[in-house]
Order: structure tokens, then C-alpha cells, then sequence
């Protein structure tokens, strides 16, 4: 848990970075930061583990305080992805991926073993790279390094600074999805930089959207679409907000919403659409095929029903209200 | 401390002629190291050969000890009957100069932004015109501080000339050598260093003035 | 393209044509004489310029490196203005009235020399030393501050190994300067090579003068070509083949 | 002064200077006069003597002081002579025949090399003579130092002439090579035994050494006359009559004074020149 | 008229990154290079105005080939907006702007002038920035100023490479709206490289999609949007592709297509919809909102008829088939 109580910071005595800012990271959650170029994110996350200095008000990690927290032990708990890599030159790629384990005393067999772990996660073959140095890779391929020595020694705390940003959009998504997908098994505390609304949304389980280093909301990712909490906020999240927020569910959670059972009969007409689908391509279906409804399909390849327009409206009032 | 007052003052003839034909050593010498150098460091950097070999000649002639090149300078001038004096040291001041010049030229030209290349050429800019409005006053800064750094070294050595009759504030100090006389000696060291600041400050007004305000 | 190659190669030959023709002419003119007639006095100066280059500068290293590093660390800060400063304005003064002023101090001799050289070798040694960790990329430093590395870790793992190309640049500049600068040593009375030079030239005698000339240039050409494979071996290479690709980029 | 002047004669001179304390201040003395006279000078100092001599031959330089037993020994390559006349006489024949060189304006100053020692070393070891320390070296190998400046320690008429005629060898590993003038210091401070000097250096009788005694008669005398290019005679004939009264009234003991006044009291040579100049009436102008 | 033919590009005799590439844009239109990072975006730009050599093929612009023209000429007559902006860091604002004018020669008035209006067309205040320099300026401001200097002597072709891409998501939309305007009325000969795919569809008149140096279709963007040639075009498009198509129209098209006349009757329960929004937008709303239709409002603001999900399906099938 990662809790910030009033927290301030002053650049040089009179540049106001970060104006008293209260939130509260749960074990275990992801949450993003989010907001325009020079709102005070990186600022942020580096009062947390103190590369900068805190001028006023109280981080603490665990229920502990950053400031009387042992500096280099903290940070060797806490993984840090630096806005612009940092890799060191001197370096080779696996020497980069591996200072901390290093640092750690960990056997060659463990770290090469973990190397060799990591790469794959991040879409890299392992021996291709691990003998290069950090000029020899592309920006992109740098980024995903930096992200795996940040990972390196499993800590349960991550900061992570726009660690996608050089990223193409493919790749970028796959990248996305295997972070998501080990999240959801180790449940890292996770405080992640971006400024992007898309990776927001897709990511975070809540997102804390700040301007001039002050919070405008901090919500999870539906509510700040659906119910934006001032004009900043809906204009930096979008007009087409609620198309966004469709991204976030799929097809099986309209169907558990609405109690949806298998049907015997199967409609030959229309088209099927598995319920792994996310609404947002749902409705991107139904709008693309003359018929009104979709069949939608389970894993075994049973039709459970139809999805109208209608359907999806409805559920995503009643969602809205659930919020 | 008072001795070495008084002894500048009383001596203040010899040491303010010396200190002119030791600023006339170095100021002809880095002239001439400056029309040979910047228009070469320039041309090297569409001659990659060149600039490979034009480098390390001149980087193996800066390491040569300025002592033994002035004394290698004697035979070789004699042959035309200036061993001694203003020419080989001249020469050997011109030659010392070149690595700084050349190189930081050579280099400030190379590492201008190549986008900012590109875009020149795109707008459909001439070898000429780029090289004039764009390549030189990038790299003037990176220019100048090269003639700084030839400038400073310059008078330094300047004073080891003395010992093949070129005069300048190195007669000072080896005849306080000779004589035991430390004011002398530190009379010669001083004015050396005070004519180093002063050209570096020159130089670096003159650098000021003509750098572009854009990339101060 | 292929023209330039040309002049490339014809410059190249013609150099390679005027020191050939300077080494014919001082051999033909037996201008190293000298060495053969006396090779036990040639022994000896260069051996004394030996001492007098390695002591000075072993000296030298030893003092600035770690000064250097001392004056980067944060808590030190505030010093590295002056220290740079101080090391600025003591590379305007002349290195033979440096000597000169040692020998006010400590009387004439070898050990006088030995201590003009050191204090002639510190500045540039420190100035690349400061130089090269102050351009260590911030970036870097956090990265590995963020990761946990304690200061020194940081130092080793980190600074030192990117500014090992500067402060190495520096350690081949001062021991370069050096050499040259001792070759003064005998004006007081400190021995060295420099004897030859300047009996050769106060003497208009070519084959003293070459016989102690050419042999300090030669150390001189030698030690930094040697400096150049130190640099290559102990320089991590990472951060060479980056410079290279730098270079080679633009 | 103006350099060409309206009678299209021109009036420019370069004076050259070796690289100690009485070489200064006798060219200084000559520049003052001939600057006096409308010259407009050029000084070329501290140089080595065959450097300087050099220079004189090329015509780098035209004029200069320099003393008989260097010119007869050292450039000529001829015996030494004791008399000074004579020794004036045969270097001033061979050199203009050889070299187009013209000597003049011979002076009683005798800047002599020497060999020096402190008085208490030379009391301790009982050396009074050359020939006194040729044989102590002799039976004592690798004992004493000896402080020379590069001339004398390679000159024929220098340390190894001097080594030949007394048969004795300081070894390499014993001479120690400096700056001139240093190795008056040297001595005092122990740093060397023996050292060589000049004859009119104060600094010999400052820091109370003694002149060894040159029983063989080794050393010739060094006279200081003018040396001029053939060329700078033709042109300025008069140049001769201008320098000819510092030469007349210069003596080694006036010289010894002039350089204990630069050399211990650390006056500036101009003002020693100046001074010396106008007090004995040799400066027309002002 | 630019015409590809055959184009190839080789880099060090081996790379190859342009693969015999063949296309035509037509006079006056705006072609969009997409693709993927290192596709080959750039360098196809880059041979254009012979920035890079041409490898094999040929290209030729207005039907003269460019290997023939005068380089110098040629490059004054064509804008390029460099990739990285690539301003000069020793002029003003200004002289950087006017630097081809000032090249060809125009006088002070004239020049002065036309920074004027570039500055305020690419909403920049002339007088603020005149006299400052490249590197007083944000990331954003800079790239404006790289797309000024690109128009000012207001050549007929213009070469752009990710001309906003520095910009953040609210003024890039305003500069591209500026830009578009523009373009409806001096109609230039462009092409321009993104790797948006929404920047695209928005922009362009015709996108040319590329992978590995080869263009995978080229085609109007509804078209690639709706009709995707291959699964690679489909993948980078999206699987939301219809709705992303969706921003391609307002709710003006779809009045004009079924002819939808002014309505007397007010409906006052509903929500109103300017009939300037875009389709996308409006789905959204519809979406956002408990009322199945809203009503259209016209410039004049008067009620032009209701607007259903229905209409919308409908409004799109009609397109799709007149494609
Ligand atoms: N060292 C500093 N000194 C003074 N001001 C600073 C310093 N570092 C940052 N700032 C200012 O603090 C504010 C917040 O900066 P910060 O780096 O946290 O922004 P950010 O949200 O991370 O922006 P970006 O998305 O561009 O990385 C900015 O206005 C910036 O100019
Ligand atoms: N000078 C070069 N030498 C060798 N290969 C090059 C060179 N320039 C580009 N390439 C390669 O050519 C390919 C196409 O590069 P290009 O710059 O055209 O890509 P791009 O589509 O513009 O990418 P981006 O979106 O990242 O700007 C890439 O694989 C790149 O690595
Ligand atoms: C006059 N001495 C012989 C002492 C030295 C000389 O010839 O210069
Ligand atoms: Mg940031
Ligand atoms: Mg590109």
C-alpha cells in the first residue's frame, strides 16, 4: 500500500510540482497516473522512492514512512522504470537486466534462468540480445529492457514512468497484455506513468488524473469515462468517453449481468460472436452487418443468446448506475 | 610579496617589451593557425581519408615536446638561414595549433544536428549556403573554444621559445633561473597567465558577439 | 568519392615521403651520432627521464583521481567551482617557470623537477577526472539509484566505468605533457633528455641536439599510442562501440 | 628612432645577446648607444654562443659582443692563445677571411671560465690548483660533483680540454648539468663541489668561492670585442666609433660590479646600463 | 501528380527498405504513408525529394522524372516537414520561418506578412514568438513552426513526416482541423506520414498502408477502414475498424443522405445534436444517454428530425455499398 497524505513539492523554492496531494495505491493494485506533459507526474512517483525530495506532507509504503525508510533497501524492494530507460552503457543486456539480482548475490544459473524468463515475456529472443550493448538496440527494444530490470527481482512494488511510451502500436498492445496477464497472477503494487488515456483505460485498475499537480479524479477507469468529474477531465479523456469505457468490458459480462443461459436453439441467420469480445468491437459488429443482433457464443461453442444494440445500452446504464 | 611589486615596477620596460613580442608571437602564429585550420577542419568533413589521416598527424604533432621541436626546427630552418628566432618558433606554434583547430572544426561541423542538415537540404539550400547559414554558426561555439585552447597552449610554449631567440616573456623566467632570481621567474609566470586570461577573455567576447543568440 | 580518396592517399604518401626524408637526412648527416658515441650517457638521461615522467605522474594519478571523484560527490559540491576553477587558471601557467619555481622552493635537482612534473600532471588529470563524472547521463545515475545501488556502487558500477574514456584521456594528456615538460628538468640542474636538446642548441650542435631530441618524441608518440591500448582495454566496450556509433552516425 | 630615414639610409640594426647576465647588459649598453645615434634596434637574446654565432653568420643577426677565446677556440677551431692582443689579432684575420666577419673594439674585460670551489670544500681537501684537483679525482674516482652549465661541459675549451690537459675525468654519472648560474647556488648549497664560472661573475666572490689556479695555463683569455657582419661594417662604418668608448672604458672589475649589481642586488639591467652609461658621460642625448 | 514506380530502396547495397513500391497521388490530393515503425514510412518520403537516392525505379513528380530536376529548384518548390522538426537553433523563430522566402528574395514586408498569418493559422500569437528562439519553445510549438517553415513560399507539394506528433491529443486535433480547412481551399499535393491510424482516417484522402517496405492497400480510408484487403490491414486498422470509420462523418452527411427536411415540431424530452458532430461522437451519446434518439439541430438551430442507432446502421450500410 502506497499512501500519499498532503504531499507537496516545491522545485527550487518556488516552482509548485505537486500541490498537496492525498491518495491511497491498495496492495495489490495498479493504478495510473495520468495528465498532460509537465502535470507533475514523473515528479510523483519519484518522491516515492525519493529520488526527489518531498517538500511537504507524507509518503509512506506498507504503512511506513518513505523518510525513515532504509533509502537503498526500499528502492531495491521497489522496481523503478526510468521515463527515458537509463540504460548503462557499459553494460551488456543481460548485465543491465541483471544488476540488481546481482547486487542480490544471486548464482549465474538463477540470474540467466531469470533473464531468459523476462525476454520472453517482453517479445525478445534471449540470445539474440543478451550480449549486445544498449546502442545496438532500437528505442523500443531499449524500453522493453529497462521494464525488465525493473522486474528483475520480482520486488512487489513497481514505479513505472511512461515504460510503453516508444512502443508502435502493436507491439505495444502485446506488451500490454503480458504485463496484464502476470498482474493478474502476482498482483504487484503498481504505480504507472502515461499519457495515454487508452493505455489507461486498458491498464489501470484506477486512474488518478492530475493537472498542475493537483488531482482532478481518482477513479477507476469506468467511472472517470462515464461520470468525468469536471470539464478538464471530460475533455482530456474524450467526447467519445463512453465508446472508451466499451473497451473495458466484454461480451460475458453482459451475459453474467443479465443471467444469460444456453440456449438450445441456434439462429443460422446471424452472426456469431465469442464472449471473450469486448463490447466496444461488439458494437463496431453490429454496426459493420445488416442484421440488428449477434449470436453470442461460449467457450464450447454453444450460442447463449442475442446481442442487440439495445442489450448493450441497457447494460451499460445499469452499469453506470452500479457505479 | 612587496619585493615582487617592487621588482615590476622597477622593471616594468623589459617585462611590458617582452610581454609584446610574446603576444605577437602567439597572435601571428594563431592567425595563421586559424586561415589554415578552420577552412582544412572544414574541408575534412567531406573527405573522411583525409580526415583520418590529416587527425592523426596532427595529434602525433601535438604530442611531440615543444623543447625538442623547436630544437629539431633549428637544423632544419638553418638550410635557409633562419634557424634561430621568430620563424621556427612561428612555425612550431602554427603546427602546435592545429590539433585543437582542426579537430574541434572538424567535429563541431560534423555534430551539427543532422536533422537540422536535412531540413536544410530539404528547403533546397545550396552546399554553400548551408555551410554558411546553418553549419558555421552551430558550430562556432565548439569552433572557438578550439582557438581558445590553441591560443592558451600557445603562449605557454611561447615562453619555452626563448631558448631559440625568440624573445617573449621566457627570457624572464630562464634569466631569473640564471640569476637566482625568483621575482624574476614568477614575474615571467605571472605575465604569461595574465596574457592567457586576458586572450581567453578576449576571445571568449569575440565568441559571445558572434555566436548566435539561439544556441548560448 | 573516388577523388577524394586520391587526395587522401597522395597527402598520405607525401607525409610518409617528408618523415622518411627527415629520418634519411638526420641518419646520412649521422645526426644520432651521439647516441653511439655515448650510449652509456644516453642510458642514463633517458633513464632519468624515466623516473623523473613515472614518479611525477604515478604521483599525479594517485592525487587527482580520487580528488576528482571526491569533488563530484554531492556533499562536495559546492567546492568543484573553485576546484575547477583553480585548475583553469593553473593550466595558463607556463610549465618552465613552473619548474622554475619548484627549484625556488626545493633548491635545483632532480627532486625539484620531480615535483613540478607532479604538480604540472594534477590539473589535467583532474579536470578530465571532474569532466567525465559530471557527464555521466543523470538518467543513469537514477536508474541505478532507483534500483537500490548504494553510492559507491553507483561510483563503480556506474560513473566510473563511463568516464573511464575522459579521466583515461586525461591520465595520456598529463603523462604526454610530461614527458615534454621534462625534458626542461635541465635547466635546473634535473638531468633527462633535455640535456642533449639544449647542449644541441646552445652549442648549434644537430647531432647532440637530434640524438636527445628524437628520442623524447619518440617516448612521447610512444607513450600515447601505448595510452590509446590502455584506453582500449579498460574502457568498457559498450560505451566505445556507442562513441564509435556516434561518430560514425553523423 | 625612425628606421628608414630621409636620406634613404637605413638605420636598422639587430643586436645579439647570449643567454647570461653580462651579455645583457653589454648589449643593453650598445643598444642605448647606438639608439642614441638614431638606430633603431632589435635585441635577439638568450642564446647559446655558437647558436648566437649561427645567427651572426646568416645575418639573423648583425651585431654582437662576443670574446676572443670563444671566436679562436670555439668557432674557429684554433689553438688557444694567452695574449691578448695576439688572440685579438688572429681572430679577427681568420674570420673575416673565412667568414666575412669583422671584429673590433677589443676590451680589458676578461671573462675567463674558471674553476670554482667554496673555500672550506677547497680548505677540507686541500685543493688549490686544477692540477691539485686533477689529482684528487684521481685517487678519489666518483666522489665529487661537478656543476657545469651544456657549453662548458661540452665546449673544447671547456671541461673536456681542461680534463685532457690535466688528465683527469669527472666520470658522467658526476657532472651535473644546469642552467648557467645555477651551479654557483649549487655549490653553495652543497649540491655540487666543483663547479666551472666566469670570471667576471660577482656571484664568485658573493657566495666566497675560489678560482682554482690554472697551472697548466689552460684557459685562454676572453677578451669581449665586437663582432659584426663584413656587411653591417660596410653600411654603418660609423657603428665602430659609436661602441668604441664603452669598449675603452669597460674593465673586468667595472663588468664584475655592473653584473653584482643585476645579479645579487637585482637590478634591472636596463637601469645598470642606463646608469653606467650616463655616469661615466657615454650618452650624448637628453 | 507524384508517380511511384518500381520504386526499391537498398541501404548498404543490403537492407532493403522500400520493396518495388508503385503508386500515384493525384494532383492536389492528401495521401497518408501508415504503417508500423521501420516500414519504410520515411525513407519512401526521403527519396521524393531525393533526401535518399533512388535504389531502382523511378519517380517523378508533375511527369518529370526527379532524378532530372535541379535538385535545389526542385527542394524550394516542395515543403518538407522533417521528421524531428529540425529547425535551425542559431535564427529566430521568424528567419527560421522565412527562410525559403527570404532565399528566394521576397522583401521584408511580404515576408513579415506571411509569418503573421502562418502564426495565426497555426494558432500561435506572431508577436511572441518572432524573436525567440527554436529552443524557447515546448515540443509541440516547435513542430508547429517546422510545418510554418515547411509552407511559407506556399509550395504545391508538400512532403510531411509525423508533423504532429509532438503535439498533445487537444491541440494536435485543433491543428489539424486548421490544416484541413486549409487544404479544402488551396488543395496542395501532399504526403504525409503517421503512424496514427485515427490521425489518418481524419486527414487523409487516401492512406497508403505500409509493412516491411511493401504498401499492403491503398485505398480512401473508409474503404480500408470497411474493407480491410488483408489481415494485416484489418489487424493494424483495428477491430473497432467501423467505428473508427464513423469519425469520417457528421451528421450532416447522413441528413443529406435521406434528404431529412426541417421539422416544425419540437420534441422536448430529447437530448440535441449539432448537426456538425461526428458520427463517432454521436453513438457515443446515444450510448450515454436513456432516450433512444436525439434531435438534429441545424446552424440555425432548428430541429431537422431525430437521429436512432437505426439510422445511423442504416446511413452506414448505404455508404459501405456506394464505396
Ligand atoms: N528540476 C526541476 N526544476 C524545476 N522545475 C522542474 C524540475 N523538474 C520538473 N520541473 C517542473 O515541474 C513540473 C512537473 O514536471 P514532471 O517532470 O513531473 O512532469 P510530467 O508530468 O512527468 O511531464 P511529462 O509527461 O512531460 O514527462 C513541470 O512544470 C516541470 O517544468
Ligand atoms: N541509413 C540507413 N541505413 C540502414 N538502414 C536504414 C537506414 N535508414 C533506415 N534504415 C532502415 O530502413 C527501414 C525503414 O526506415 P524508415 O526510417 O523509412 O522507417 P519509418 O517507416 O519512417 O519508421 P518510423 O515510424 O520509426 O519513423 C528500417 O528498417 C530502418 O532500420
Ligand atoms: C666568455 N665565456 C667563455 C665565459 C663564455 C662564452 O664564450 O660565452
Ligand atoms: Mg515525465
Ligand atoms: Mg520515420
Amino acid at each position: 500500500m502506497i499512501d500519499f497524505k498532503n504531499v507537496s513539492k516545491l522545485y527550487n523554492g518556488n516552482v509548485k510540482a505537486i500541490d498537496d496531494i492525498s491518495m491511497t495505491v491498495e496492495e495489490g493494485e495498479f493504478v495510473i497516473l495520468l495528465g498532460p506533459s509537465g502535470c507533475g507526474k514523473t515528479t510523483l512517483l519519484r518522491m516515492v522512492n525519493q529520488l526527489e525530495s518531498i517538500s511537504d506532507g507524507e509518503i509512506s509504503i506498507q504503512g511506513q514512512n518513505v523518510k525513515q525508510m532504509d533509502k537503498i533497501k526500499m528502492r531495491r524492494n521497489t522496481g523503478y522504470v526510468i521515463q527515458s530507460n537509463g540504460l548503462f552503457p557499459n553494460m551488456t543486456i543481460e548485465d543491465n537486466t541483471m544488476i540488481v539480482p546481482d547486487l542480490l548475490g544471486w548464482d549465474r544459473k538463477k540470474k540467466r534462468d531469470r533473464f531468459n524468463y523476462l525476454m520472453d515475456l517482453l517479445g525478445m529472443n534471449p540470445d539474440d540480445y543478451r550480449k549486445r550493448f544498449p546502442h545496438e538496440l532500437s528505442g523500443g527494444q531499449q524500453q522493453r529492457i529497462g521494464v525488465a530490470r525493473a522486474m528483475a527481482s520480482d520486488p512487489p512494488v513497481m514505479l513505472m514512468d511512461e515504460p510503453f511510451g516508444a512502443l508502435d502500436p502493436i507491439i505495444r498492445e502485446k506488451v500490454q497484455d503480458e504485463f496484464l496477464a502476470i498482474q493478474k497472477e502476482v498482483k504487484k503494487t503498481i504505480l504507472f506513468v502515461s499519457h495515454d488515456i487508452d493505455e489507461a483505460v486498458r491498464m489501470g485498475d484506477k486512474i488518478a488524473l492530475l493537472r498542475d499537480g493537483s488531482i482532478m479524479q481518482y477513479d477507476r477507469p469506468t467511472d472517470m469515462l462515464i461520470q468525468p468529474k469536471n470539464e478538464f477531465v471530460s475533455d482530456f479523456v474524450g467526447k467519445d468517453r463512453v465508446l472508451r469505457s466499451m473497451s473495458l468490458y466484454t461480451v460475458q459480462n453482459l451475459v453474467d449481468t443479465f443471467g444469460l443461459k444456453n440456449k438450445e436453439e441456434t439462429i443460422l441467420d446471424t452472426k456469431e460472436i465469442s464472449i471473450h469480445t469486448s463490447l466496444r468491437v461488439a458494437i463496431s459488429m453490429i454496426l459493420n452487418q445488416e442484421a440488428d443482433q449477434l449470436v453470442i457464443i461460449n467457450d464450447a461453442g454453444e450460442a447463449q443468446g442475442s446481442l442487440t444494440f439495445d442489450l448493450i445500452e441497457k447494460f451499460l446504464h445499469q452499469e453506470v448506475k452500479g457505479a | 610579496m612587496v619585493d615582487f611589486i617592487n621588482y615590476v615596477q622597477n622593471d616594468w620596460n623589459n617585462i611590458f617589451s617582452y610581454s609584446i613580442e610574446h603576444l605577437q608571437l602567439v597572435g601571428v602564429a594563431i592567425a595563421i593557425a586559424i586561415l589554415i585550420g578552420v577552412p582544412l577542419g572544414i574541408y575534412l568533413t567531406t573527405n573522411d581519408y583525409l580526415a583520418e589521416t590529416v587527425l592523426q598527424v596532427a595529434s602525433i604533432i601535438i604530442t611531440i615536446p615543444s623543447i625538442a621541436l623547436f630544437g629539431i626546427m633549428i637544423p632544419i630552418l638553418s638550410t635557409i638561414g633562419q634557424g634561430i628566432g621568430f620563424l621556427p618558433a612561428l612555425i612550431a606554434l602554427v603546427l602546435y595549433s592545429q590539433l585543437p583547430i582542426i579537430r574541434n572544426t572538424y567535429t563541431a561541423i560534423q555534430n551539427v544536428d543532422p536533422n537540422i542538415r536535412d531540413a536544410a537540404k530539404g528547403i533546397g539550400m545550396n552546399t554553400f549556403q548551408r555551410l554558411v547559414k546553418v553549419e558555421i554558426p552551430n558550430a562556432l561555439p565548439l569552433i572557438m573554444a578550439g582557438v581558445r585552447t590553441a591560443t592558451v597552449l600557445n603562449i605557454g610554449i611561447g615562453a619555452i621559445a626563448a631558448f631559440i631567440g625568440s624573445g617573449g616573456l621566457g627570457v624572464l623566467i630562464n634569466s631569473g633561473i640564471s640569476r637566482g632570481n625568483n621575482n624574476m621567474v614568477l614575474a615571467g609566470a605571472v605575465f604569461v597567465s595574465i596574457l592567457a586570461l586576458i586572450a581567453d577573455f578576449i576571445l571568449k567576447y569575440i565568441q559571445s558577439r558572434i555566436t548566435p543568440k539561439g544556441i548560448k | 568519392m573516388n577523388s577524394k580518396k586520391l587526395i587522401a592517399y597522395i597527402i598520405r604518401i607525401i607525409l610518409w615521403v617528408l618523415v622518411i626524408s627527415f629520418f634519411w637526412w638526420a641518419i646520412s648527416g649521422g645526426m644520432f651520432g651521439k647516441i653511439f658515441a655515448e650510449p652509456t650517457k644516453f642510458k642514463e638521461l633517458l633513464t632519468q627521464h624515466l623516473h623523473l615522467v613515472s614518479i611525477s605522474a604515478g604521483l599525479a594519478i594517485l592525487t587527482s583521481v580520487p580528488l576528482g571523484i571526491l569533488v563530484t560527490r554531492p556533499r562536495f559540491r559546492r567546492s568543484e567551482w573553485l576546484i575547477v576553477n583553480i585548475a583553469n587558471l593553473g593550466q595558463t601557467i607556463p610549465s618552465l617557470a613552473v619548474l622554475a619555481l619548484a627549484m625556488g622552493f626545493l633548491g635545483i635537482g632532480l627532486k625539484a623537477a620531480i615535483v613540478a612534473l607532479y604538480i604540472y600532471s594534477l590539473l589535467p588529470i583532474l579536470q578530465n577526472t571532474i569532466a567525465g563524472l559530471d557527464s555521466v547521463r543523470p538518467e543513469m545515475k537514477d536508474a541505478a539509484k532507483g534500483m537500490g545501488l548504494t553510492p559507491l556502487q553507483v561510483l563503480f558500477r556506474i560513473e566510473l566505468p563511463s568516464a573511464s574514456a575522459s579521466i583515461l584521456a586525461g591520465i595520456r594528456t598529463a603523462v604526454v605533457l610530461n614527458i615534454g615538460t621534462a625534458a626542461l628538468a635541465y635547466l635546473i640542474g634535473g638531468g633527462g633528455l633535455g640535456v642533449w636538446i639544449f647542449t644541441g642548441i646552445q652549442l648549434f650542435d644537430n647531432q647532440t641536439l637530434i640524438s636527445g631530441a628524437i628520442p623524447v618524441t619518440l617516448l612521447a608518440v610512444l607513450v600515447d599510442f601505448g595510452f590509446r591500448g590502455i584506453q582500449y582495454l579498460l574502457v568498457p566496450k559498450g560505451i566505445r562501440l556507442a562513441r564509435k556509433a556516434a561518430i560514425e552516425s553523423t | 628612432a625612425c628606421s628608414s630615414g630621409g636620406d634613404g639610409e637605413d638605420k636598422n640594426i639587430t643586436v645579439g645577446a647570449k643567454n647570461f647576465t653580462e651579455q645583457f647588459i653589454l648589449a643593453k649598453m650598445a643598444i642605448l648607444k647606438l639608439e642614441d645615434n638614431g638606430y633603431s634596434v632589435e635585441e635577439k637574446s638568450n642564446l647559446g654562443s655558437s647558436a648566437l654565432r649561427q645567427a651572426l653568420e646568416n645575418k639573423q643577426v648583425d651585431l654582437t659582443w662576443d670574446y676572443t677565446g670563444t671566436g679562436l677556440v670555439t668557432y674557429m677551431g684554433e689553438d688557444p692563445i694567452a695574449d691578448k692582443q695576439e688572440a685579438y689579432d688572429t681572430v679577427k684575420e681568420l674570420d673575416m677571411e673565412r667568414n666575412d666577419i669583422y671584429w673590433t673594439n677589443l676590451s680589458e674585460v676578461n671573462n675567463a671560465y674558471t674553476i670554482v670551489m667554496t673555500q672550506e670544500k677547497a680548505d677540507e681537501l686541500a685543493i688549490e690548483s686544477i692540477g691539485d684537483l686533477a689529482e684528487y679525482v684521481n685517487n678519489n674516482p666518483d666522489e665529487l660533483r661537478f656543476g657545469t652549465d651544456a657549453e662548458f661541459a661540452n665546449r673544447d675549451d671547456g671541461l673536456p680540454g681542461v680534463e685532457e690537459t690535466y688528465g683527469f675525468e669527472f666520470g658522467d654519472a658526476n657532472i651535473s648539468e644546469m642552467n648557467y648560474g645555477l651551479q654557483y647556488e649549487a655549490l653553495n648549497n652543497e649540491e655540487v663541489d666543483v663547479a666551472m664560472g666566469f670570471a667576471t661573475d660577482s656571484r664568485i666572490r658573493e657566495y666566497e668561492l675560489v678560482n682554482l689556479e690554472d697551472t697548466e695555463s689552460f684557459f685562454p683569455s676572453y677578451n669581449a670585442a665586437i663582432a659584426m657582419t663584413n656587411e653591417t661594417y660596410e653600411n654603418h662604418p660609423e657603428v665602430e666609433e659609436i661602441l668604441k668608448p664603452i669598449a675603452e672604458q669597460l674593465d673586468s672589475e667595472t663588468m664584475r660590479e655592473l653584473n653584482y649589481q643585476v645579479d645579487v642586488e637585482e637590478r634591472s639591467v636596463d637601469d645598470v646600463a642606463q646608469t653606467y652609461l650616463e655616469e661615466n658621460g657615454l650618452l650624448d642625448g637628453e
